[in-house]
């Protein structure tokens, strides 16, 4: 009870937080019929600008890092990813309106991750000065990828027993380079490597630190704009993709939140990198994920998969997740 | 001056897929190929060409027009990229007559 | 491969009534449409393709082309396009004969 | 005379303030046929970014304000509006060379507000240190909406009576909507709705304040541009636009720093308020403006209104008119 | 409503000439022209249509599609067009028929 | 021996500078396949923002500089440029597999100045303390207009003898307005016409001065990408043009590191002024002299002569000749 009470007055405050109500703010405006718009290459340059900022940092701290004690982790992000992908699965085969091709994509996208959600639970951390490992944005890619990988190879081989694909042979390393060479992985991945091998703090300092924070508040105002945006099409497909993306968050950052407790007590991992494990967990790939499934998975309806990721899913995880698993993690450490 | 007949594919469809149309253009012989950016509405979807952030922007259309002199090539290709992606990317395609000037750059 | 004859419907005109021209389209019945963002000269004024920040970009040019079946509706688009916006607005519309491969898809 | 001195000396020191250099530099370099550009998308972004600073920073210390105090003003910024279109309409109604429709679009246009012209008054006061109510950013739709609804509806009221136009029903609240739906006002009604109801203290400092003068001089350097690039356009029509866009902002700012100064004297408006009153009447429309009068009185010509606007009017606002209200005010108040 | 027959000459070649062909369009006395951007692959090179930051962003195509109502002006355009930048710059031209409904704006 | 280790080490140590690892990590991530891109709006921001802040810096410092010191620096700049454009030219018409036509080209564009490599060398000097005139900027245009008008000059005689082109009235003037008008030079001139006639202070310590850096680590990125993107089109021409490209930076920088050192003597040029009229040298244009020379040198193939400079010319210039110029200064000085 009293776990609710503080649960609710830390949501309330978190309503408060800008980072919410630049997202709350950009759904108003487009609900509005508002013409504001922000640039596609300003969306663009703020996403690149982001995931540098995570990298980099993470690459200048990973120098004197342990970097065994990301073992468990990265295993237990690994797990993740496919446990999310495989329960999606199932989920949506109960389901006979659902097609399955666009249960698999669907339950990949929510598997893979968001980098804007990530950058929002980060700089809710920070504002609840709770630390984590310098090596946690580097758990990214270990939960992302297998993911993508695993729905589009399950989702080939159904459509092959379905002889709906004559010649398609399944090229598992063809799809982790499509992942690696995607615009989100690539930068992050650029940035770690930036932030170990030179000597960066000083742009760091004087431009990819102090921007990050106004430049999410600009990225939660476009992610908020595309959520109302693409209502109209995720009203087209079933409603269970929303029933899927208003739960789906919850469960699997739980999973995750449970997995991190694990490595908490195991390997002593730190109890923000549990809350951005869970967030991780939590969100849904808003930027490279829908290319890769797109490609991937064909024939599945991108409506369905994009429209319950950025309408539904996004939201919950940054309005509902981010607050729920700080809280938690402030109860249970 | 004399012109000369030939023929203008034009594919409308998915940027996300222009890579493989036009490696299909390549590989029936077409000289060349010609890219414009699209947008617009057909049976699946509204494309906006508006330049607001679309968080997927790979997923707004192009235009492939595409110069052939026999109308044979320009059948090849409309039917290999029918085939090969209109069942599950929107897309259309369609054939103009066209006088060129110089044959032998086609 | 069998072709059937049908017609694209060309209109130049101001991004500005965009949305009013595409109203105009659905009501008459097409199938579908493709905007492609354009610049250009005509009687009335001199519009930039180039991306310089325009402080009225609303104001720039599209081209709409239109693929219909029968020339009645394409004559009904070109007809009402000019009468509702012709005179207070930028604008050309003109017909090409085209060929198309699925004759149900329009 | 002594005012005089004084005012032609602050006129020439405001020659080197860099929001007017920039002005002039970029109607100089377009002159010289540069062909150095600002792409658009940067041109969209920057004019968000400053309607969401004036926006948040006004919500922020709104929420301490006595909101009474602004009845007043709000009024008198009305009353500026309706008074600039009203006197335009008559002005233009005596030159037989102008169409009718021109002028009345044209006199809707200077009625409305420029968000750059105000965002460099900004700048102005804070240099000299003249403060203001938080609350007068927010007396721009005061004076902007009511100024582009009375243009578009005597407009179409007279077009009815020509028998021009047949089934034009008026509907005033389109008019009202279209104007909020604007990209400027949505940017700096949202700006205030986030600084009121959220707390967004730390991304305000870090991001859209330390960015507003840079961001604005780069806005400055594309007015500059414009005004050049649509010279040749107002040449195309009648001078009488030049005069009347030359003499206008001056006329309409005398106007509002009048009202200003009554409202001074009964509720204490502040000086920073009446110079910011009377630069919102002098500024005319760039962003918003246009389309809406494009849509609402068709027939008229852009080149005409635009081009005065645009070539005349703002480098007027920008240059005479910011200078001039805040020498007035030292001397006045 | 009556149609009227008209030729559309297509232009597709670097932007860093678009100035000087229009300069040629208006000396042949041309009414208008409408430009779009592309991007494409010919003989000579490809061009990206993408906007990933060309360093000589100059250097990508542009389509110009000029209507007239006479063989002879859009031949004549084809013509100075060809003779004067397409051995130095890239660049294709072609004819199309198409159908005007004011055949005084052209 | 002792110098080349002090070299070696520095040269070590500048891998770790940001600025060549951005570069660097552009050209990996592009050799990977990476879909990462920087829009293109961005990317011209960048450089006018780069080209502002290098041009107010230095209109600012110039007020109280002594501008009679600046002529023999301009004079050797210029002949810097006319020496290496010549140089070049003889060079390539001893190599029979180079078109005429595109050695003229080649040679033109690496007597030009990049002002990417410019701003990189820059922040080197200023990580390494080493101060500089304020009017070392100006230099710029001494160096780039003369190089690009005698390449297009020689090349029209040249092009007039061979009886190729019948009317081809060479108009030196022209060819100067249009290097003026170009992009780079009206930022760099706009910017220190504001620095020495306005008082930007402020704009420029709050924004043009921070965010220098960062904005230079993301053109270094590009410029990185774009190497790598246009190796292809190198290959498809004569090998030469890549050894040009790679052994030109060195000896024309060595050339400006001599007439600058002369300079020192003379009037006491600065260690820093030379070091960067070396880097001048050493640079060559990546964006007004290619668009210049296309229309200066139609019947140039631009892929030779970009291909050269983007793929070789550039990162040689970089990360070899910026290191080198700074130890060779340090050791000579
Ligand atoms: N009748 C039509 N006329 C012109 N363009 C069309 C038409 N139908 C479809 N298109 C274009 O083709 C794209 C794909 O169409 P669809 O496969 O029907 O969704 C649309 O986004 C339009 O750009
Ligand atoms: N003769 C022409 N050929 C091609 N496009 C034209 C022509 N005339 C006008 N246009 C296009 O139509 C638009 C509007 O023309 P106008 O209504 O004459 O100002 C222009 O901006 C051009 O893009
Ligand atoms: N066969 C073709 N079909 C359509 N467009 C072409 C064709 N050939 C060339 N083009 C276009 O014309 C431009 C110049 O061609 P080229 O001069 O052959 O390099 C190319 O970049 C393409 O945009
Ligand atoms: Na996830
Ligand atoms: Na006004
Ligand atoms: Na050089």
């Amino acid at each position: 009870m009293d776990f609710l009470i503080d649960f609710l007055s830390r949501l309330v405050s978190q309503f408060q937080s800008p980072t919410l109500g630049f997202l709350i703010g950009g759904m108003l405006i487009a609900a509005c019929g508002s013409r504001l718009t922000i640039p596609d290459a300003i969306y663009k340059f703020i996403v690149f600008m982001l995931l540098m900022k995570i990298g980099i940092n993470g690459g200048m701290e990973i120098r004197d890092a342990n970097l065994v004690e990301m073992l468990l982790p990265a295993l237990f992000s690994m797990l993740t990813g496919i446990v999310i992908v495989l329960l999606g699965i199932f989920v949506f085969s109960l389901i006979p309106s659902v097609k399955r091709e666009d249960g698999y994509a669907t339950a990949g996208l929510f598997g893979a991750v968001s980098a804007s959600t990530f950058a929002a639970a980060m700089v809710a951390l920070d504002e609840e000065s709770i630390s984590f490992e310098a090596w946690v944005p580097a758990l990214y890619p270990f939960m992302d990828i297998p993911a993508l990988v695993l729905a589009i190879v399950l989702a080939s081989i159904y459509m092959k027993k379905q002889n709906q694909d004559e010649q398609n042979d399944i090229d598992v390393w063809a799809i982790v380079k499509d992942s690696l060479q995607g615009s989100a992985l690539s930068a992050l991945l650029l940035g770690l490597a930036l932030g170990l091998l030179t000597i960066p703090d000083r742009v760091f300092e004087s431009f990819y630190e102090p921007l990050f924070r106004g430049f999410l508040s600009v990225l939660m105002l476009i992610m908020g704009m595309e959520a109302y945006a693409r209502i109209n099409e995720l009203r087209r497909v079933a409603h269970w993709y929303a029933v899927y993306a208003f739960v789906g968050p919850i469960v699997h950052g739980l999973i995750a939140f449970g997995l991190g407790y694990i490595a908490h007590i195991l390997v002593d991992f730190s109890p923000g990198g549990v809350v951005l494990l869970a967030v991780m967990a939590a969100s849904s790939s808003d930027i490279s994920g829908p290319p890769t499934l797109r490609s991937g998975i064909p024939s599945a309806n991108p409506s369905a998969y994009i429209g319950a990721s950025t309408s539904v899913g996004t939201p919950v995880a940054i309005a509902i997740c981010i607050p729920l698993f700080i809280v938690l993690a402030q109860a249970v450490f | 001056m004399t012109l000369h007949i030939a023929e203008k594919v034009v594919i409308v469809t998915e940027k996300i897929i222009a890579k493989g149309v036009c490696k299909i253009i390549d590989e029936c012989g077409a000289t060349g190929y010609t890219i414009i950016p699209a947008g617009g509405k057909g049976s699946r979807n509204i494309r906006s060409t508006t330049d607001r952030a679309s968080v997927v922007d790979d997923f707004s259309n192009i235009q492939i027009e595409i110069i052939v002199k026999n109308t044979e090539m320009a059948e090849a290709i409309m039917d290999k990229v029918r085939a090969r992606y209109f069942k599950n990317y929107s897309g259309i395609t369609y054939l103009e007559d066209i006088k060129i000037l110089r044959p032998e750059k086609f």
